[in-house]
C-alpha cells in the first residue's frame, strides 16, 4: 500500500467519490486557490479536474455555507462542507443543529440529509484562543449526527468515503496537527472504513486505554513506554464517537479491568466522560481500579508555547496516570 | 401549482384563474381559523402561526409554480403548504399529532412539510430557510434541473444575517432562487419599522444587484401579476429575483396572543384591506355570481371541517415510532 | 416571605438590580412589549420603568444581540443579553465562546466580560424539535463561562442577581416549564444565591440524586414515593453546573454510598456523565452500586404528545432506576 | 490620537500632520517587516497578518481619534494598534509570547490589544467586531460619554451576516460609530470580486441609510479628510458613519504565504501605488528634505530593531500565569 500524509489521503478519498457521483460536491472558503497559500491541500488542484461548480469557492459566510449545505443536501446532491475548523464552524452551529441534524426527524422521514459538515479540531502550535478549539462532544449530545474522528491517513480516506456515501448527516472532523502525518493507504477505492467501528490500535492486556483523533498518537507512544515499564497496554481508537463502538470498548475493559480516557479537549463536558461514565455504569464491578480521564485544564488556548503546553495533554501525563492506575 | 379551474363558459380565463386561487385562498382561511380553534380546543398542541390577512402571497406565488419547484417556508407555513398543494386533511392531522399527518406527527405546525408537492417544509428558525433555499437552488443547478426554488421570509426576519448571506450567495452563484418577503410590518409584538432601518428589505435586496419587486400583498392579481413575471425570469435563467409583498396580520402573532401591542383601530381598519374580500368584489365586478361565491365559501369551509372530522378520529402514532428516522447509523433503540 | 410565580422573581430580581446599578441593562426580541402577549413576563412592564435605552427590544439579529452584549460588557456596562431560548441561542453561539468566554483570558486580563447570556431551555409541551432543547452540557465545556440552571423561584431570583453582579460571562438557563412555578422568594434586595454552591433539596441516606433545573422537581417528585418504599433518598439541587459543587455532591456520595443523576437532555454527552464519570473517578471505591444516568433517547423532540413522553424522563424512571439499585 | 508633531518652522501645520502620520506609517511597516521576519525565524509563533500596503488606513483613521476612543480590529491588526497608540515594543513582546507582552503572552499577533490606549483587540473571527463595536458604542451613549468607536473589517469579512445585522444595529440605535472597511481586493487567496455581488459593501452599507465616503485608501491625506469628517460627524451625534478605503495588500494574507493566486503583475504593478512612498513623494514637494524624510526611515526601523531586541530577551512567562485570568469563580486552578 502506498504512503502518504494524512492531507493527501482526505483528498484522494474525496476525489474518488467525486468521480464516482457526480452529485458529490464541495463548498468552503478557498478551496480553489488554498493550495498555492498555507492551508493543508486538502483541495489541492480538485478544482482543475472538478471544476468550479463543484469545488465552489464561498464567500465568507459561514451561515450559508452550512445552510447551503444542508439545502442542496435535502434536494438531492451529497455536498461536503468544509468549515475548514471547528472555531468557523461556530458561526454555523444553528444550521448545523438546528436543521441538519433535525430535518429528517422532524419532517418524519421526508427527507434525508446526506451532508458532509467538515471541521478540524485540534490544537497547533501558536494558534491560540480562537484557532485550536475542540468540540468533538458537542455533536455526540445533537441527536441525528454521526461524529467522525479519524487518527491516521488511512481511516482519514476511508472514513470520508463512509461519510460522503451515508445518508445521514456528518460532521467530519480532521486534526489540524495531523494533517503531516504519514501513513499506509488504501489504492482501492471501494475500501471504505464503517461509520461506528474501532479500531485496536495496539493488543494488551492490563490496562484499556480509549482514544481518538491525534490523541490515538499519544496513546501509542505511550503504550511503548508502558511496555518497557512492564505494563501491556491496549490502546482503542474510536475512530466514530457517535455512534461508538461500546462492543469494542466494554470487551477490551472486560479483559483488562482498567479504563483510562485521555483527550485533547478540555476535560469537564468532555467525551471522555461520556466513555468513563457509560463504562462505569455498566462494568463497575468489573473494574479493578475506578475509571480514569485525562484532558486539559479548562481554560481557552493560551499562545506563548510554555502556556500552551500547560494546556496539552502529554504521552508523559498518559504514561504516570497508566501507571498509577496500575500499581 | 395551478389551481384547478371551475367550469364557467361566461367567464374569461382570468377569471377563472383568480377564482380559483381565490378558492385556495378560502381554503387557507377557513383552515388556520380551525387550527386556532382547535389550538384552543387542546387538540392542536404548541404554537400556531396563521396567515389571515396573508393568504394572497402565499396563493399567487406557489400558483404559478409547477408542482415540481420547490418552496422553502418558514413559522407561518399553512397557507405556503396548501398553496403548494399539500392535502389540508393531512395538515391537520399532522397539527393534531396523529397517523396520517403530513410528517407523521413528529413535526407539528411549525415543521409543517410534504415533500411530494416540493413543500420542503416549515421552519421554527426565522431565516434559516434562506440559505436552504439557496442550497436547494444550488442542487437544481447542479443536477442541471429547470425547477425554481421560492423561500418566504417575514418582514422582522430579514434583520437576521443570514438572509444577507443568501442574497449575495444566490446572486453570486446566480441560483433559480425566488425570495418572497410577507411584509406583514410585525416581528411577533414588535413593531418591525421600530428596528429596521433605512428602506428596510426591497432596497436592501436591490443592493445586492438583485431585482426587486413591490407589491400591495392583499392584491392577489398584483402578487400574481408579479409572481408570474418573476417566475418565468428565474426559469429563463435570469438568477435571483425578489418579490416584496406589504401585507398584514389579522390575528395575533402565535397561538393564543390577542395582538393588543397594537394601535388603536390599526387591526379594524385592515380588515378593510384584506385579500378575500378585495378579491371578493373583483370576482363581483367580473360577473360572478353571489351564489358562486356562496358556494366557494361553503366549500372551504366544509372541506376543513372534514379535515378536522379526520383528524379526531385518526390514532396517534405508536410510541415506538419516536425512535424512527433518527440516523441510520447510531440511532436510539425503541426500549421495548 | 412572599410566594410567587419564577417569571415574576426573575423579573424582580431584575428590576432590583436595575434600580440599584444604571449600568445594567437588557437586550433582546420583544422585551418591552411581549407581557401583552403569550411570553413569560420576565420583563413585563420594565420598560416604563426603564425606559427603552435600559430595556432594549432588539430586531431580530441573534448574533448582534450577543456581540452587542459583549461589546457592551467590555466597554464598562452590565448587559442581560436575551436569547429568549437556547434554541435561538444557536444562532449565537459564536459570540458566546469566540468572544465572550476567551475576551478576558486571551487579552491577558485587560478587560472583563460582565455579561449574562439569558436563554431557556426545556421541554415544551408540543414545541417539537426546534423548540425544546436542553444543551447545558456545551457551556460547562467552555472555559470562561459560568452556567447557572435555576429550579425554583427563589434561586431564580437569587441567582440572576448574583450572575449580574459577576464579573464574568454567565450563561443564564431557566426553564420554560418552570416559568409559572410557585415559591416563597426573599424580598431582600441584598439577598443573593451564591453561584457554585447547591442546595440539599432533601435529606436522606441511601441514595444520591443529582440533579437541575425542573428535573429537580421530578427528583424531589421520586424521593417522597422512593420513601413510602423505604429508600431515603437525598436530592441535590446543584443550581449552578460550572462550577458545580463537586464538595455537596461528593459528602452526600461519600454517605450514601450510591449515586443517580437524572437529566433532561439527551442522555449521550450530557452533564450527567460528566457528574457520574467524576464521582465514579474519585469514589469508585466507595460506591455500593455503579453509578447509573437517566436522560433522553438520542432523538429530536417529538411532536405528538405520545412520542413527546417518549423523549421525557419522568419521576418514575427515577423511582425505578433507584429501587433497582437499592435492591 | 494625533502623532505628535515634529519641530519645524518652515513647514505648515498640515505637512508636520501628514509628516507625523507618516512616521507612524513606517513604524507600522517596520513593525510588520520585523514580525514576519521573526515568524520565519521561529520567535514568533501561529500567523502573522501584515498590513503592509494599507497602512494609510489605520493611521489616518486612528490620527483623527481621541486617545479614549475605542477602536475594536480585525486579524489584520497591528497596524490598527500602532496606530491608535500601543507601545510596538509590548507589541513585539506579545508576538514572541513573553512577558511584557500586551496580552502578557497569552494571545499573540491575532488577538492584540491595547486597552490603555482603546484599542480594545485584534480577532480571529471574521466581522465578529462589528457587533462588539455596536456594542461598545452602546455602552458609551448608555454612559453618556462622547466617545467614538470605531471597528476595522475587511472586504472579504463584508459577506459574513454580522456585518449586516450591526449595520442595522448602529442605525436604529444612532450609535456612535465608524466603521472602516479595509478593501484590499483579496479575502485570503480568493479574489473578493468573485464571491461579492452588485456594488460591494458600500453600497450595502448605503442601503441600512448609513452615510458612505468611499476613499483612495493608499493615499493618506485623503484618508485624513474624510475621516476627520466622518468621525466629526459622529461625535456631534451624527450616528453611524461608514468609510470605505480601497487598497492593496502587499504581502501574501498570512505567515508564509507567498500570494501566488494573484494574476501575473498585479502585485509589482501595485507596489507603484502603496500609501509611504506616495506620501513620500507629496512631503518632498511640501518641501520635507530628503534628510529629514531618511531620517524618518531609520528612526523607525531603530525603534522597531530595539523592540524586537528587547523582546528577545525578555522571559517566557511562568506556566502557572497558563491559570490566570480565566474567570473568578470556577477557573482552573495551577496543578502546582
Ligand atoms: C432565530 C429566531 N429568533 C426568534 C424566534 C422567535 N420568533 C418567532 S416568530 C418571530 C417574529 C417573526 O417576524 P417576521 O419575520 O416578521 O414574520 P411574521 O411572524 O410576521 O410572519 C419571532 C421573533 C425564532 N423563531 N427564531
Ligand atoms: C469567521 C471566519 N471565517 C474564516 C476565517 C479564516 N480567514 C482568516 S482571514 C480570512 C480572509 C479575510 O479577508 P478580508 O476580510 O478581506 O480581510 P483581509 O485579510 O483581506 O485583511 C479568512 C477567510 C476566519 N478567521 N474567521
Ligand atoms: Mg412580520
Ligand atoms: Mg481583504
Amino acid at each position: 500500500m502506498p504512503e502518504m500524509i494524512y492531507a493527501d489521503a482526505v483528498r484522494e478519498g474525496l476525489a474518488e467519490e467525486m468521480r464516482r457521483d457526480k452529485l458529490v460536491w464541495a463548498l468552503g472558503e478557498d478551496l480553489s486557490t488554498a493550495h498555492t497559500s498555507t492551508s493543508a491541500n486538502q483541495y489541492k488542484d480538485l478544482i482543475e479536474e472538478f471544476g468550479p461548480r463543484r469545488i465552489v469557492n464561498a464567500p465568507i459566510s459561514e451561515s450559508t455555507i452550512m445552510g447551503a449545505g444542508v439545502g442542496a443536501a435535502v434536494a438531492g446532491t451529497r455536498p461536503i462542507a468544509d468549515l475548514r475548523s471547528i472555531d468557523f464552524a461556530m458561526c454555523a452551529i444553528d444550521e448545523l443543529v438546528n436543521q441538519a441534524a433535525k430535518i429528517r426527524y422532524m419532517f418524519g422521514g421526508q427527507a434525508r440529509v446526506p451532508l458532509v459538515a467538515r471541521m478540524a479540531i485540534g490544537t497547533r502550535r501558536g494558534a491560540a484562543a480562537q484557532h485550536s478549539q475542540s468540540y468533538e462532544s458537542w455533536f455526540v449530545h445533537i441527536p441525528g449526527l454521526i461524529v467522525v474522528t479519524p487518527s491516521t491517513p488511512a481511516d482519514g480516506k476511508g472514513l470520508l468515503k463512509s461519510a460522503i456515501r451515508c445518508d445521514d448527516p456528518v460532521v467530519f472532523m480532521e486534526h489540524k496537527e495531523l494533517w503531516g502525518a504519514k501513513g499506509e493507504v488504501s489504492a482501492d477505492p471501494e475500501h471504505l472504513v464503517p461509520l461506528g467501528k474501532a479500531r485496536i490500535a495496539r493488543v494488551g492486556k492490563d490496562l484499556t486505554i480509549v482514544a481518538w483523533s491525534r490523541m490515538v498518537v499519544l496513546a501509542c507512544k505511550a503504550a511503548e513506554e508502558l511496555a518497557t515499564a512492564g505494563i501491556d497496554a491496549e490502546v482503542i481508537d474510536l475512530r466514530t464517537l457517535w455512534p461508538w463502538d461500546q462492543e469494542a470498548v466494554f470487551a477490551s475493559v472486560r479483559k483488562t479491568r482498567r479504563l483510562l480516557v485521555p483527550q485533547e479537549a478540555v476535560l469537564a463536558g468532555g467525551f471522555a466522560g461520556e466513555v468513563a461514565a457509560t463504562v462505569a455504569e455498566a462494568l463497575g464491578d468489573v473494574l479493578k481500579t475506578s475509571v480514569r480521564r485525562l484532558g486539559a485544564p479548562r481554560m481557552p488556548v493560551p499562545y506563548a508555547p510554555p502556556l500552551e503546553d500547560e494546556y496539552r495533554i502529554t504521552d508523559r501525563q498518559i504514561v504516570a496516570t497508566a501507571r498509577s492506575m496500575c500499581r | 401549482m395551478p389551481p384547478a379551474a371551475t367550469a364557467g363558459t361566461e367567464r374569461s380565463n382570468q377569471t377563472e384563474r383568480i377564482f380559483g386561487m381565490f378558492k385556495t385562498m378560502l381554503l387557507i382561511r377557513a383552515f388556520d381559523e380551525a387550527a386556532h380553534q382547535m389550538l384552543v380546543e387542546g387538540l392542536v398542541h404548541g404554537s400556531v402561526h396563521q396567515s389571515i390577512g396573508q393568504e394572497a402571497i402565499a396563493v399567487a406565488v406557489c400558483g404559478n409554480m409547477r408542482r415540481d419547484d420547490l418552496i422553502q417556508s418558514n413559522h407561518r407555513g399553512h397557507a405556503h403548504a396548501i398553496a403548494k398543494g399539500a392535502n389540508p386533511t393531512a395538515m391537520m392531522k399532522e397539527l393534531f399529532g396523529r397517523v396520517g399527518g403530513t410528517n407523521g406527527g413528529k413535526g407539528g405546525s411549525m415543521h409543517i412539510a410534504d415533500f411530494s408537492v416540493g413543500m420542503l417544509g416549515a421552519n421554527g428558525i426565522l431565516a434559516d430557510g434562506m440559505s436552504l433555499a439557496a442550497g436547494a437552488a444550488q442542487a437544481v443547478t447542479l443536477k442541471g434541473e429547470d425547477k425554481v426554488v421560492g423561500v418566504f421570509v417575514g418582514d422582522g426576519s430579514t434583520n437576521r444575517g443570514p438572509f444577507y448571506e443568501s442574497l449575495n450567495w444566490a446572486k453570486v452563484f446566480h441560483l433559480p432562487l425566488l425570495v418572497v418577503c410577507e411584509d406583514n410590518g410585525y416581528a411577533s409584538t414588535t413593531a418591525t419599522s421600530s428596528v429596521t432601518s433605512g428602506g428596510g428589505p426591497a432596497v436592501r435586496a436591490a443592493s445586492f444587484d438583485i431585482p426587486v419587486v413591490s407589491v400591495d400583498g392583499n392584491d392577489l392579481r398584483a402578487v400574481d401579476a408579479a409572481a408570474a413575471e418573476l417566475i418565468e425570469r428565474i426559469r429563463n435563467g435570469g438568477g435571483p429575483q425578489f418579490l416584496h409583498a406589504a401585507t398584514y396580520r389579522l390575528t395575533g402573532h402565535v397561538s393564543k396572543d390577542q395582538g393588543m401591542y397594537r394601535p388603536a383601530g390599526e387591526f379594524e381598519q385592515r380588515w378593510d384591506h384584506e385579500p378575500v374580500r378585495r378579491c371578493e368584489a373583483w370576482l363581483a365586478e367580473q360577473g360572478v355570481s353571489p351564489g358562486d361565491i356562496e358556494a366557494a365559501h361553503s366549500a372551504a369551509q366544509a372541506a376543513i371541517a372534514t379535515s378536522v372530522a379526520e383528524a379526531k378520529l385518526a390514532p396517534f402514532p405508536a410510541p415506538s415510532l419516536a425512535y424512527a428516522d433518527v440516523q441510520d447509523v447510531g440511532g436510539p433503540s425503541c426500549p421495548k
